[in-house]
C-alpha cells in the first residue's frame, strides 16, 4: 500500500506538470477577460498541446489517454488557479451521450469543438414537477413532418444563458408508462422560441435557469436512440453525471474552522481548547479523512480499470450536511458576530456564512440527502426499491396531486 | 395540575395571530428582505398601537401591568409571523433591562415611551467575533461620556435609547450605561445580515453622554440577569418559528407527489417530519416551563431559561433546515419563503449567546441546584 | 398556569396520602413473600379500602373516580416502596377491554377479582411472525361445535407463568384480507394445551415468554365481539395500552449521570467540568425535563376531560435511545472499568452496564423507535399511511418471505 | 497511488476468514459466552499454530518478520467473528511493547514463546473507575518488587507475562514493568464483564519480582505510543466487527416481512443499513491510512491512529446497536447472536481509552500537525 503512482502515471505526470507550467496563462494575460473568454482561451491552449479531454479518442479531439491519467491531469492542473468548468457538462455529460447514441457524423461535427472549447453544452432533463423523479418529466415534443416541435418547461439548467447547444429529454408519449414514453435529442440553444430566465437561489448566487420552449422545432436527425428510447440515453448521462459528482465539497472545512477555533476565545481561553469544540472538530476531521482516503481507495480501483459506480454517492452524502453542520458551527463561535455577512466586516470575508447559505443547496443539488441514502440501500447495498405507485401506469394517468 | 395557559392568554393569541397575519403576512417580510421596506418602516408602531409593547411595563409607568404569559404568546407569534421589527430588542432587552436595573428617574423618563412605542429602545453587548467577557469589552464610560464601537446593535438604526455593556470604570467587571442614540457623539452605519429582514448597525461612541444603569461594576450579574429573562421570549420566538417551519414543510409534502404518490408518504419525509414535530414538542414545554419561572420570578429562572433557549436553538435550527430539504430545489430558491426561518433561526441562535454558552449556564444551573 | 391542584383534586390527595401513610405494609409485613402474593397482599387492602381501581364503576371493584384522580393516586402511591405491577396488564388492558365488549355477567364475575388482585392477567397478541405487523398474527381458531379449537404460538406474553386468566387475538379466517379475519377470546391460562416457555434476554432478564396452543379449547360464550370483528376489540385494549405506555424511563438519567462526573475525573479534574460532558448532559436534561413539563400539559388536558392521545409516543421515542446513549455515555465515563459488569467491582452496582444491556429492548418493546415515528407522523400529523402491499389480498396470499 | 491491499494480503484475508469460519464459528461464541467453555480453552492454540501471532515479529525472535498490512488483515477477520481470544492482549499490546521498548534480553526471553503462542500476554492499565493519568497511578515497581491492584486486566487468567504501567520510583510520571504471572506475589480473581466472551481479572501484585521495561520514568511516553499502534489494531477489528453486524442486519431485513413485504424496502430500514454502510466505509478507509501510518512507521502515526481509532468507534457503536433494532424483538433475545456485537462493540470503545481520549489525541496531532 502506497501513495506512489506506477512508473507510466509518473512519467505521465512529469510531462503534465511540465507543460503546465510553462503554458499556464499568466494573470495578466487573462486581465479584462470575462469567465467564458478565459476559459476559452485555455481550453483552447490545452486542446491545441493535446491535452484536452484526456479520455477522449484522438479524432474526436481528445488525448487517447486513460482514467486515471485524466484523474492525474486534474490533480496537476488543480495546483494552478486556471479558469474553466463552463466546459464540464458539455465534456462530462452530453459528450459521452453523443459518443454512445449519435451518429459518426455527429461526433466528428460536434465532440472537437466541445474538446476545444469552442462550443459549450447544457443539460435540459430537470423540470418544476419532476425533482426527484426525473422521468416524471413533462415537456411535451410531438413528431411533425420530420421535425419535432417541442413545448414546455425545463428548470435547474447551469449555463443555458452562455451555451451554443443541449442535451434535451421530452416526453413524446404520454399514454405509455413513465419510463417508456421519452425521446432524446440535442438542438441549438439559439433555435427560436427558447426563452431563458436565471433562477435566484437564497445564497444570492444564479447559477441555475429555467428554460421556457414554445414550438421550439428540432430535425428529426437531432434525435439520440430510438423513439421511446429516451430513458435509456439518459441513463448514459446520468451515470457519468454521477461519476462527476463531488465530495458536496467547498466551504467551510475542518482547517478554516481550526483556524477559527485558534484565533477566538471562549471564557478567555483559546476556544481550541474547549473540549466541546474539539470534540466536534475530530468527529469532522474523521469525515473528511475517511472521505479523503475512500477517493485513494476509488483512485487505486479506477487505476486497475474499474468503473466509479454508486459508492461515490457517499461523498455528498456525508460532506454536505457536513458543511452545513460546520457553517452554523462557526457561525456560533462568532456568537453575535457570526450573524454578520459582509464582505468587510465578517471574518474570511462572510466564507461562512456563505458557505451556511449555500450548503442547503449541497443538500439536494444532484440528488438529495434522501435520495442519495435510497442509492446505497438499493445500488450498494441492494435492498428492495420503495414500492412504486407509478409502476406500468401510463404516465397521463399517475397521481399528481397539485402540481 | 393546570399547567396550561389561560382563556384570556389564549384570546390574546388569536387577536394576536390574526393581527400580525394581517400587518405582517410573508409579502412584508419578503419586501424588507427586497430591501423595498425598511424593517420598522410602520410595522412596529401598529404593534405598539395594539398594546404589546406595554404588556408587562406597569400601570405606574404607562403600562398595561399584564404578566410575562402574555408576553410570551405575543412573543411566539412574532416567531411565527418572523415579524421584521425591532420589538425585541426594545421589549425583551431595553424595556427589561430599565424595569431590572433602572433608577426611579430612568424609569419615569423612558418606561411610558417605550410601552406607548413612541420610543424604541435596543442592548449593545457585541464588540466584535467571540464570546463578549467582563475581561475583553472594551467600551467605556468615564465622566458621563460613552467611548467605543459595538457591533452589531441590533435596531440601532430606528432606536432612540441603548443600554449598553461596558467595562466597568473601576476595571471590576462590567457596568451598564444608557445613552441616548439621538444624541451626539454616536454614529453609526448599517451593515448587511444573515437575515437581512432584521436591520443591525455599527455604533460608535465617541464620547457620548450616557449615564449609569444599575451600580457600578454590576454590569455582568445585570447583563446575566437581563439574558435569562431575555432567553425566555426569544426562545418562545424560535418556538414560534419552528412550528411554522413544520407547518411549511407539511403542507408542501402532502401536495408534492414522486413516483405517483406524496412526499408525505415516504418514510424518510415522514420521520423527518415526527422529529420536527418531537424537538418543537419538547421545546416547547420547556418554554412553558420558562413561562412559567419568569412569570412568577421562581428562583430556577436561570435553569428554566437555559433549559428553554437551549431546546429552541435545537427545534428551529432543525425545523428551519430540514423544511428546505422538503422543499427539495424549490426551497432553495429566492422565491420560496423557506429562506425566511433559515435566516432568523440562524440569528436568533446567537443573538444573545450560542448554544455552547447556555448548555453551560445549564448546568452550572441544574448542578448547583443539586448542591443546594 | 401553576404546578397546583384544584380544590377538589387537593382534597382527593389528601385523603389519599392521608390513608397511604396509615395503610402502606412495612417491610416487615412483607418479608417472605414473593413478588405476586405481597402484591396481593396490597392490592387487596386498596380493594377493601375503595382504593383500587380509581376510574372503574363501583360495581366493578372500583372507585368510580376520575382521570385526573387516577394519576394523583398513582403520584401518592409512588411516593412508596410498593409491591405491584403485575396487575398492570390485567387491569390496564384487559379490564378495559371486557368492560367496552364483554357480556354483563362477565364484568360482574371478572373485573371485581381483577381489581382485588385475586386474579392476574395477560395478554396473547404478538406473534413470532408479526413483531410490527401486529394484525399478521396467525394463531388459528377453528370452531366445533359452541366451541373453539385453538392451534398456534404467541410471544412477548409477560407474566403468562403466573397469570390465571388472559385475552387472546386469532385468526378465525385467513381466507379474508388481514383485518377482517380475526376474533378476540379471553380464556384461563389454566386450559389444558397451553404451554409456557420463558425468553431470556440479553439483559439477562426473563420478563416475557413464548405461549404455545396445541387444541386448546375455548366456549363461544369467551367470545369478545363478533367472529371476526377482533381488530376492533384489539383497538379497544391497545389503545389503553398506548395510554399506559411510560417514558421509556428507568436507567440511567441526568441525576445519576451528573453524579457519575462530578466523582470521577479526566486529567485529573472533576469530569463535570469538562465542556464536551456539559454539553451532552446540557442536551439530556431538556430532553428529560421537556418530557416531564410535556407530561404536565397532558396531565393538565387530562384533568379537564381530554383523553390520552398518540402524542404520548414521544416519551418513548425520546426516553429510550436517550437511555441507550446515557448509559453508553457513562461507561465510557468509566473507561475500562466500565466494561465489567459485576453487582460488587461495579460502580452503582452495575447499573450503568444493566442499562446499556436493557436499553435495546426499551427501543423495541411496545413498538420500535421506528413504529413510534410512523405514528406521530400518522396519527399526530395527519401524513399518508406508507403503501400497504397486504391491503384487501386475503391473508393466506399476502407475500410472508422465508418466515 | 496503490492504496490497496496486495493480492497476496487478500490471500492471507480469506484464509484467516475460512480458519475462524471453521474453528472459531458463532457456536463457539455462543459456548464461551454461556460458560460451557472458557475464552481460550484451545483457539488461542490453533491460531498460534496458524502463525497469526508471529505476524509482524522480526525473524531473528522466531516470528515472520511480515508487514503490519498483514496482522491488520487478521485483525479484521478476528473483529468479524467476534473471537473470544486473548490474540489482542498478547499480540496487540504485549507482543508490541516489547518489540518497543524491550531490551536484547527482554525481546529474546519473551518475543519467541509469545510468537510461537508458548507464552501469552497482556497489557495492564487500569486501576479502577476513570482515566488512568500519571498522577492518580498507585502500584509501584521498587527493588525489583511489584506492589499494585490493576481492574480490569485483560486475559489475566490465560496470560504468562504482563506489561504493567506503574508509578514511576522516582514519582517523575510512569515507568513499564515486565512481570511473570505465574510467579509468586501475583494473585488474582476473575470478573464479570459486559463482554463474557472476553475474559478479565482483577489483579493484585504483592511484591511480585519485575523489572522495567524501557527507561525509569519513560512509561507514560511509551503507553501512549504503544496504545497508537495498538488503536490501528483494534480499528481493524471494529471495522470487521461493524461490517459482520451490517451483514447480519441486511441479510435479516431482506428476509423478514412486514404489512406484506421485507422490512428491507421500507425507507427507514433502507437509511438506517445505508448509514451503517456510511460509517463503516468512513471507519474503514481512516484504516487504511491507519494500517499505512502502522507499517511505514510514519510521523503521522498519533494522527492516523486516532482517526482511526474515532471512527472505528462510531462505526460498530452504531452498526451494533441498529443491528439490533433492526431485528426488532428477537434481536433483544439470547437466542440470537446480535448480542456478540453489542457486547463487543461497547468492550471495544473502552478497553484502550473512550471516545472522549481519542477525539482530543486526534486534534492535539491535527493542530499540532498544522503548526509543524
Amino acid at each position: 500500500m502506497d501513495f506512489e503512482d506506477s512508473q507510466e502515471e509518473a512519467r505521465f505526470r512529469t510531462e503534465a506538470s511540465a507543460w503546465l507550467k510553462a503554458n499556464v496563462p499568466a494573470r495578466k494575460e487573462l486581465e479584462g477577460l470575462d469567465e467564458i473568454a478565459a476559459s476559452k482561451l485555455w481550453q483552447r491552449r490545452k486542446y491545441d498541446a493535446g491535452w484536452a479531454c484526456i479520455r477522449w479518442p484522438r479524432e474526436y479531439g481528445g488525448r487517447g489517454g486513460s482514467a486515471i491519467e485524466q484523474v492525474i491531469w486534474n490533480q496537476e492542473e488543480a495546483k494552478y488557479q486556471v479558469p474553466g468548468g463552463v466546459f464540464s457538462i458539455g465534456q462530462g455529460m452530453a459528450a459521452p451521450t453523443l459518443m454512445t447514441w449519435g451518429a459518426e457524423e455527429h461526433k466528428l461535427r460536434y465532440l472537437p469543438k466541445l474538446a476545444s472549447g469552442e462550443e459549450i453544452w447544457c443539460q435540459l432533463f430537470s423540470e418544476p414537477a419532476g425533482g426527484s423523479d426525473l422521468a416524471a418529466l413533462r415537456t411535451k415534443a410531438e413528431k411533425v413532418g420530420d421535425e419535432w416541435v417541442i413545448n414546455g418547461q425545463k428548470i435547474w439548467t447551469s449555463g443555458a444563458h452562455y451555451s451554443d447547444y443541449a442535451i434535451l429529454v421530452t416526453r413524446s408519449d404520454p399514454n405509455v408508462p413513465k419510463h417508456a414514453g421519452l425521446t432524446y435529442f440535442f438542438l441549438s440553444m439559439k433555435t427560436p422560441g427558447i426563452v431563458i430566465k436565471p433562477i435566484k437561489q437564497i445564497s444570492g448566487g444564479a447559477n441555475f435557469n429555467e428554460v421556457y420552449f414554445t414550438d421550439v422545432r428540432i430535425p428529426d436527425s437531432q434525435r439520440l436512440g430510438a423513439i421511446g428510447q429516451g430513458w435509456q440515453v439518459s441513463l448514459t448521462t446520468l451515470m457519468n453525471e454521477r461519476a462527476s459528482i463531488g465530495a458536496g465539497g467547498g466551504g467551510v472545512g475542518f482547517r478554516q474552522a481550526v483556524k477559527l477555533a485558534q484565533k477566538l476565545t471562549i471564557d478567555d481561553k483559546p476556544a481550541i481548547e474547549d473540549r466541546s469544540i474539539r470534540a466536534k472538530l475530530a468527529d469532522w476531521f474523521v469525515q473528511e479523512s475517511g472521505l479523503k482516503y475512500t477517493g485513494y481507495r476509488s483512485l487505486t480501483a479506477l487505476s486497475k480499470g474499474a468503473i466509479p459506480g454508486p459508492e461515490n454517492s457517499i461523498g455528498k452524502l456525508v460532506g454536505a450536511p457536513k458543511n452545513q453542520e460546520m457553517a452554523a458551527f462557526c457561525i456560533d463561535l462568532l456568537e453575535e458576530h457570526g450573524a454578520i455577512w459582509d464582505e468587510e466586516l465578517s471574518e474570511a470575508k462572510g466564507m461562512f456564512q456563505l458557505s451556511y447559505m449555500s450548503s442547503p443547496g449541497l443538500r439536494i443539488a444532484g440528488g438529495t440527502d434522501e435520495i442519495m441514502a435510497n442509492i446505497i440501500a438499493e445500488r450498494v447495498l441492494g435492498l428492495p426499491q420503495d414500492p412504486r405507485a407509478d409502476k406500468g401506469i401510463p404516465f397521463n394517468k399517475v397521481p399528481t396531486g397539485s402540481n | 395540575m393546570n399547567f396550561e395557559f389561560s382563556e384570556d392568554q389564549n384570546l390574546l393569541r388569536e387577536q394576536a395571530r390574526s393581527f400580525l397575519d394581517g400587518e405582517c403576512p410573508p409579502t412584508l417580510v419578503r419586501a424588507v428582505l427586497n430591501g423595498q421596506k425598511t424593517g420598522d418602516s410602520d410595522l412596529a408602531k401598529k404593534i405598539a398601537d395594539m398594546g404589546f409593547t406595554a404588556t408587562v411595563v406597569p400601570e405606574e409607568h404607562g403600562g398595561l401591568g399584564l404578566s410575562y404569559y402574555e408576553l410570551c404568546v405575543i412573543a411566539e407569534e412574532m416567531g411565527r409571523s418572523v415579524a421584521p421589527t425591532s420589538f425585541s430588542s426594545s421589549v425583551y432587552l431595553a424595556t427589561e433591562a430599565l424595569m431590572l436595573a433602572g433608577s426611579p428617574a430612568q424609569k419615569a423618563a423612558w418606561l411610558p415611551r417605550l410601552a406607548s412605542g413612541e420610543a424604541i429602545g435596543t442592548f449593545a453587548m457585541a464588540e466584535g467575533p467571540g464570546r463578549a467577557t467582563p475581561g475583553n469589552l472594551k467600551t467605556t464610560l468615564a465622566g458621563g461620556k460613552l467611548t467605543g464601537t459595538k457591533v452589531p446593535v441590533a435596531d440601532a438604526s430606528v432606536a432612540d435609547v441603548a443600554v449598553v455593556v461596558v467595562k466597568s470604570a473601576k476595571g471590576d467587571g462590567a457596568s451598564l450605561a444608557l445613552v441616548d442614540l439621538k444624541g451626539s457623539g454616536v454614529s453609526q452605519s448599517p451593515i448587511k445580515m444573515i437575515d437581512p429582514t432584521r436591520t443591525h448597525s455599527s455604533v460608535v461612541f465617541n464620547g457620548a453622554a450616557a449615564e449609569l444603569l444599575g451600580a457600578q461594576g454590576q454590569g455582568w450579574a445585570l447583563t446575566m440577569r437581563l439574558l435569562d429573562r431575555a432567553a425566555v421570549l426569544f426562545a418562545w420566538e424560535q418556538v414560534g418559528g419552528a412550528q411554522a417551519a413544520l407547518d411549511q414543510a407539511k403542507e408542501y409534502a402532502m401536495g408534492r407527489y414522486a413516483f405517483g404518490r406524496p412526499i408525505a408518504s415516504y418514510q424518510a419525509i415522514k420521520h423527518k417530519l415526527a422529529n420536527m414535530y418531537v424537538k418543537n414538542t419538547i421545546a416547547r414545554s420547556n418554554c412553558y416551563f420558562g413561562a412559567w419561572a419568569l412569570a412568577t420570578n421562581a428562583d430556577d429562572l436561570p435553569l428554566a431559561a437555559a433549559t428553554a433557549r437551549v431546546g429552541a436553538i435545537h427545534a428551529y435550527e432543525f425545523a428551519s433546515r430540514e423544511d428546505i430539504q422538503t422543499h427539495g430545489g424549490m426551497g432553495f430558491t429566492w422565491e420560496f419563503d423557506c429562506q425566511f426561518h433559515y435566516r432568523r433561526s440562524r440569528l436568533l441562535s446567537v443573538n444573545i449567546g450560542s448554544l455552547g454558552q447556555w448548555q453551560d449556564k445549564l448546568i452550572n444551573a441544574a448542578v448547583s441546584g443539586d448542591a443546594a
